[in-house]
């Protein structure tokens, strides 16, 4: 017997007798014979708890992980610090084990958070309809796409090249699958062509995708660049950071028809890259063609004040081939920690947040570009991240720098072969002055022992 | 002194947002360290924002309460038996959240170079080997969401490999047994769903699936199954429907929603399916989270391989001396690409590797076991007395870890819904079975009580489906106008829909 | 349908001995990996025990459901206000406990060699030095575990001092409003306990201080005040009380429990006292823990010092450029010695840490200042209405932290008595304050609520009075049978005093 | 305003005016001038969250913890692992920030804890009376004391060397003051030496005080040792380890008047020492003298079971300097995390437990006995925890095997100057036969380096 199982030797019995056989192998004769296994699975015995927690303390012990090294690297995710309320409350079993609410009468808790959440996002975005979270930014814009050909039964998107990497590879994957065409526009000095962008976007155009701050950290003009969608009828889906969206102009304000993103660093600590959630907000014209859950305010039968999964008429459970999207499980307790994060935070608290990250990002930049064999990538205004160029090898100098117990931040080369010197650098609250002035120090020795050829 | 609601009922509705007053916080922030500089020196100003969102203004402590009172307003695994039907609500243990909050996984950013991300890649490769292992097919992605998300990745891959050969189909084939999300998917990946109707042993209608292969000559690119399906009982013809796509040219797809049914004791690899999703927040024992999050990592055969997403995670035999090194492989000119950021749900891996190496391949195959004992004892008590003959079993034989049961004559002799008993279980302390879903079957009960519940649970339960039976045959008003005692009584959902308010409204 | 009585209240108590089922079990362990001899070739038979304790069997899904449940029976400061006079229930911050589990501190062993525990040294150091700042007085012993240990400590410190000087003294004056815990330390010090009256302000009535000081020639050891004392005033007569008792040649004694009252403002060394207490889970925020853990550091002038605990955390100047290094001390010929395993409760020392490192001098001031703040305005609010002619203020005057109300008009005129008012407070989701303590006012109702409390909780405690003392104008019994609502309704404790079942009996 | 606070300057403008008074200030007025502070605590300014966490890892960092090093140190505290229920259970605010229960309709989840826990104590101890936990092990033998004084109406003491030198230091510390002599009984190979224990107890004696399994490691039989103590009318205090009750006899079956021990054990982390808890059981005729709180089990008005705390009347509260002790608050939450965490082992797991550690205990004796430099201390029976004697300074071998990252054991010279060369080695079941072996090892070596005088 396992020790999540309760069922003893005796209650098999009496449980086999009730059911009228004589073993549980009876019950599994509905298999066909050749069906069936017949051996042992080819896994390991099972282990006691503390032989469990030693093996994978094992594993965790071969990352080097934000605690052991100084985080620069951001590229969606950030090291932002997560306060102690959030796991206190997120660990509640009443949070962290029910299902989804079908039954609105005993999950009052979860479906008001939910309201709140969608609330908050509603705010930050400056769209009034937002749903209960999605899984993750990529596969979020990747719905958008959906929906905008649902509303314009146009088949033709033009993405911006600062789109995140990971957006632009979902969108596409996923367009193969609703047979839509997706165009990609290039960037100047750091910021989206808009001058290329005015020329594909058509009357075929579905929808026209941004972000900002850009990949390369570069705050967008969404308005100005907008305009070419609105012009053609296509919708206008921003992909945006909700810790800068604080500061910036909300996409909402910009006509925007679509904000979305990453909620990672809401109250989601980098877990490498999952589980975390992503954020959909909509104009009011879209309510009916959103994907994922929404809660929506109502009375009970004695007139008091209840929350119920409204909409659902959208949904697969309901509508099946029909349902605006195919999702069911998403990422409830990630927008839960998210609201507890916003909550702590508060109005001005958050806003704080955000001049604080704008202002030690506008030090660290001068900081880095002042280093010899480092150049700013382009001179955009940024929020939180920015790139330079490094006049060496970026992975030798990357590993050089995590000799110094830094990560440095991301290369560019990765995703942009045009941009295979650069490097993306995050700031967050917990990056402090000294630890950047390290950063500049080590980046310019790192880079002058790979010109000189020194050994690393 | 008589009681006129309960505590809770009492306890009017507050958002946080109406427990704000300006001024309040519970943040305070590190100081800037640098220059103070005007915000509209270092961003133009026509893209700042006026004003800062509403967001509440609340102290530390005053946030607590909020949440934790609004938790008690939610019933949860750890409170009572939770037999919903096809979600496999089984215990969540509290091992794996230790394990997923050390910070080597939980402060791990996901770009870090997988030179310096040894045991997380290493982890995620095992947890391939195991699934793999229990599926009973090659090769695993971990990096779908959710069931749906595999579901989606599984048409897309269908998809590919098909464009591959030269062939274009447009139909996928599933049971009208089938969960939403099948369909959902099927449309979202550019198919059409087409229906295949259920046997009279719950199974799928082998002359309807013939006759619908009949129908698209060429045209069927898949089969979406479930197996054990939603009746939660086992295709027997399973191989033979393997067979026949097969030979029609369509992959076989494996809703892996009932995986708890068979580990260790059938592979849906052996029976024939190409492509499997494998929901880890049903058999693996991720908690649920109200709504996620959850991962829907996906096996699969040999030719389907070469078209899984990117990046997959793989092994390379070290070189000179050094051990075997893992390693994020996105060399796939094949693949059909991403289908979300960075390399998924790692969390959820962490847990239910940790919940795999607690079990062993002898505990997990114990835990279907003992899942599908727990179902036929349930069903068995339920098929006595009033519960017999008010809410029979919608097909008749032994069920593997599920079953469904019919409303239909209660309905028809009490007058009492489906929902009705739902909502009257809630005053009993118990969380309803998943209620009107098979479709196919009348006012359809699924019932899932999964391997971690006490006998002395299902006792109590088919013991309350009598009482309500009972007490129904003189008073049916008693279910209707049910729960009495829960936090709010039945809630308006036609209105929410109607005139849907879906965020708070802030001065 | 009618509810006869609340969800919580018709969920029968059941201990999980009641929910054991033998051959159910939670825990796997290890393998031995050792040869497995039979026990009795390791350890003679007679000294082995014959039959394993009855402790219950039951697998880890019920274990969590049934304290999961078990903890929803419990009122907390989480849920709601709770103003117990004289146990300053303050937010416990839950970065406290993030701190604390952090395994360089959670996993510590605590006989770890010095050189090995430096950053837990230079912790418990950095604690002693904040603390002696905000008590005024130059050394700290962390050892004491709570305050009731703290007081103990003290005394024997007296006796130590007294004892270093060839003197013998038996006497110990207290407050008659001292709590109870002091005269029980005075007991257990082998000292006597003298009672000192109270004056018309709340404070010690000078001349019945020196009639006793008088009546006991060099006999009088220490003098235990609090201050604010358990009436929620400050002492204005404090220096003098200081001289008289130390011309006595006696030490003074200064109980820590209201220190909430003045941090950054007055300073017990400053006052004139020789040894403080600290509760570091009123003050300093460690959560109570339903009764613990707690901590009682103690602060004591340089005439004391010699005598305290061992052994004493050191810093020690680093030798040859190494920096400064911390050590715990053995060497105190003159110390009294242990008072305790190992060093204290090094855990609640982290949270306290933590606590003082969050809101730093100015914060620590304001809580203070907000403390009282909050504790003049719930007294303003409750001198009002009703509450005004049933619950007057017992020293009419500003308070500080704390005030205390007297019930006796209320049971003269309405026959309520303190409790019924207290009982009837649960029905309305308040904690009742501090009851019949102390022990010099009637119907003593002695409230503190803190300064983490936002208006609107004092606020409506204020209402919920009101209404309470209304409602029983014209039906005082129900207020005389409340609670209603609460898990359980009124106990029998008389029964269980008189007939104690302590413990569960076990076939 | 900290973050902790609520009152807003409006909020405090409203209550001055409430009041009556002009500020804040004027409330201070109360307290005499001269005796205002009247300038800010010297202490530094407040941090983020953020920084507290960083500040505080940072010390965490300088300790070398049983994460880090593998822990062979016991001395009455040992590296057991604790389950993840019982940190999950511990950390509910409902659990967590409760005051002691004096309101017993709405703290029955506290209360019925505490009778579940006096239940279990009673159980492993065979003693049918408990509390519901004092602070820690050494104080409760104490408190033993001044409750055996207090039955007895005598003065003296005697006690074993074999119980722990805390334990002992404590009960001197505590005799001060209420005024009793403490009287020592050596130890002949490895216990408790019971011709001189019979010698020293007489009828002036009120309690003898025996521990097992003892300092060193010995299970002593207290059984024999007793009879002194009964045949004078002395209370017989038994110390005893809560992993090792499983398997040895209860104290209550040898005559024991009290049983005590340190907690930790039972769900408990170490902490650096604390906080644990002591547990602290006795006879039907102690009752009244017992220290501590106790639960009991009772009726409400309506006839439902309830608990309350019961026999108050020998608490400080109501009986002030009657009292029989004078604790109030104690370690309730360690106590629920003991519940917790036997109610996990179960009957069957505690027992093997037991037996795990006996085996592993006399693997790794047997093990080290046969290294060079290394010879048993004693021969006695032994349960969980050996000594052994070095040939080398033991301070300096400590060092070495440090270096290879064990925690070797627990010098008894601290304690015993007669054990300058002593070392006293724990097992538990983390302690895998692997770091047995290495640790033979590696002490084989460090005390042939030291022998050798190799340079560390
Ligand atoms: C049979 C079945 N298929 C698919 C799904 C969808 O899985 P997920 O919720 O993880 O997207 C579910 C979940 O409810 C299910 O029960
Ligand atoms: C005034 C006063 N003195 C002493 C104590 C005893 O402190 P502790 O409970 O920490 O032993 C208390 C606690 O209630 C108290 O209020």
């Amino acid at each position: 017997m396992t020790r999540y199982t309760s069922a003893t030797p005796d209650d098999r019995r009496e449980m086999l007798d009730a059911i009228g056989v004589g073993s549980t192998a009876e019950l599994f004769e509905q298999i066909p014979e050749p069906l069936r296994l017949g051996r042992p699975l080819a896994l390991p015995d099972g282990m006691s708890e503390a032989e469990v927690y030693e093996r994978l303390a094992a594993l965790a012990e071969r990352n080097a992980d934000a605690e052991e090294q100084v985080c620069f690297v951001g590229a969606g995710m950030y090291d932002h610090y997560v306060p102690a309320i959030v796991d206190a409350i997120t660990s509640r079993s009443e949070f962290l084990t029910p299902y989804t609410p079908y039954q609105p009468e005993i999950s009052q808790g979860g479906l008001q958070v939910m309201f709140e959440f969608q609330t908050a996002m509603s705010e930050l975005t400056g769209l009034p309809v937002s749903n209960a979270a999605l899984y993750e930014g990529p596969s979020a814009l990747a719905s958008a796409g959906y929906l905008a050909m649902g509303a314009t039964k146009r088949r033709k998107f033009v993405v911006s090249r600062g789109v995140h990497p990971h957006s632009r590879e979902t969108l596409a994957t996923y367009s193969v699958g609703y047979d839509a065409e997706v165009v990609e526009v290039g960037l100047e000095d750091g910021v989206t062509d808009a001058a290329a962008l005015a020329e594909v976007v058509d009357a075929e155009t579905a929808a026209v995708f941004l972000q900002s701050p850009n990949f390369l950290g570069s705050v967008e003009d969404v308005e100005a660049l907008g305009a070419a969608a609105k012009e053609q009828g296509a919708l206008l889906v921003v992909a945006c950071d909700p810790i800068t969206l604080s500061i910036l102009k909300p996409p909402g304000e910009c006509g925007a028809d679509i904000a979305l993103g990453e909620g990672q660093p809401l109250g989601n600590r980098l877990d490498f890259g999952g589980p975390s959630f992503g954020f959909f907000c909509a104009t009011q014209e879209q309510i009916r063609r959103m994907p994922g859950r929404i809660a929506g305010e109502t009375e009970d039968v004695d007139g008091r004040r209840g929350f119920v999964l409204s909409l659902q008429t959208r949904e697969q459970h309901i509508r099946r081939e029909k349902a605006t999207n195919n999702i069911c499980t998403a990422q409830a307790l990630n927008a839960l920690g998210a609201m507890i994060h916003l909550a702590w935070l508060g109005r001005h608290g958050y806003r704080e947040l955000g001049e604080l990250l704008v202002r030690r990002t506008a030090y660290a930049r001068e900081r880095l570009a002042a280093v010899d064999g480092v150049e700013l990538l382009h001179e955009a205004p940024v929020a939180r991240e920015f790139a330079v160029r490094l006049d060496a090898p970026v992975d030798k100098v990357l590993d050089r720098v995590a000799g110094r117990g830094i990560a440095a931040g991301y290369p560019l080369g990765r995703d942009y072969p045009e941009f295979e010197d650069g490097l993306l650098v995050a700031i967050t609250e917990r990056r402090t002055r000294a630890q950047i002035d390290e950063l500049a120090e080590a980046l310019g020795a790192a880079v002058a022992a790979e010109r000189e050829g020194v050994v690393a | 002194m008589a009681l006129t609601q309960t505590p809770m009922q009492a306890e009017k509705a507050q958002t946080i947002y109406e427990k704000s007053k300006p001024g309040r916080r519970a943040a305070a922030l590190p100081a800037a360290e640098v220059p103070e500089k005007p915000l509209e020196d270092l961003i133009p100003s026509n893209l700042l924002r006026a004003e800062p969102p509403r967001l509440p203004e609340i102290a530390e402590p005053e946030i607590v309460r909020h949440y934790n009172r609004l938790s008690r307003r939610n019933f949860d695994l750890d409170s009572g038996f939770y037999p919903l039907g096809s979600c496999t609500m089984k215990h969540n243990p509290r091992l794996n959240e230790r394990v997923a909050a050390l910070p080597g996984h939980a402060r791990l950013h996901p770009a870090q170079d997988p030179r310096r991300a040894q045991g997380a890649l290493e982890l995620m490769w095992l947890l391939q080997e195991s699934l793999s292992e229990i599926c009973g097919l090659p090769h695993v992605s971990l990096q779908p969401s959710a069931g749906s998300h595999g579901e989606l990745a599984g048409l897309l891959l269908t998809r590919a490999y098909h464009a591959d050969r030269g062939e274009v189909r447009n139909k996928v084939l599933a049971p009208d047994t089938s969960h939403g999300t099948n369909p959902a998917s099927v449309t979202m990946a550019g198919y059409e769903v087409v229906k295949v109707a259920t046997n009279e042993r719950g199974g799928v209608e082998m002359d309807d699936l013939r006759a619908k292969l009949a129908e698209y000559p060429d045209d069927v690119a898949c089969l979406m199954l479930t197996n054990p399906n939603t009746l939660g009982v086992f295709d027997e013809n399973i191989a033979e429907i393997a067979s026949l796509i097969h030979e029609a040219g369509g992959t076989l797809y494996y809703d892996g929603a009932n995986l708890n049914a068979v580990m260790g004791h059938s592979r849906p690899g052996d029976m024939g399916f190409d492509i499997v999703h494998v929901n880890l927040h049903k058999s693996f024992s991720q908690p649920h989270g109200g709504g996620g999050p959850g991962a829907g990592p996906i096996a699969v055969s040999d030719r389907i391989e070469p078209f899984l997403p990117r990046p997959q995670v793989v092994r390379r035999e070290g070189a000179n001396g050094h051990g075997p090194g893992f390693d994020l492989d996105f060399e796939r000119p094949k693949s059909i690409g991403r289908l979300r950021g960075f390399q998924g749900n790692f969390g959820v891996f962490v847990r239910s590797y940790a919940y795999i190496l607690s079990l062993g391949g002898d505990g997990l195959t114990e835990a279907s076991e003992t899942a599908v004992l727990n179902a036929n004892y349930l069903k068995a008590r339920l098929a006595r007395g009033r519960a017999g003959d008010r809410l029979p079993i919608a097909f008749d034989r032994h069920c593997m870890h599920e079953f469904v049961l019919s409303g239909k004559p209660m309905k028809r002799d009490l007058g009492l819904a489906t929902l009705d008993l739902a909502k009257r279980l809630l005053d009993f302390g118990f969380h309803p079975p998943t209620v009107y879903f098979p479709l196919l079957v009348d006012e359809a009960l699924m019932i899932e009580p999964t391997e971690t519940e006490a006998k002395e649970s299902l006792d109590g339960f088919a013991a309350a489906v009598e009482q309500i039976l009972a007490e129904a045959e003189d008073n049916p008003d008693l279910a209707k106008n049910a729960p009495y005692t829960t936090p709010v009584r039945r809630l308006d959902e036609v209105r929410a829909t109607r005139q849907p308010v879906v965020r708070q409204q802030l001065d």
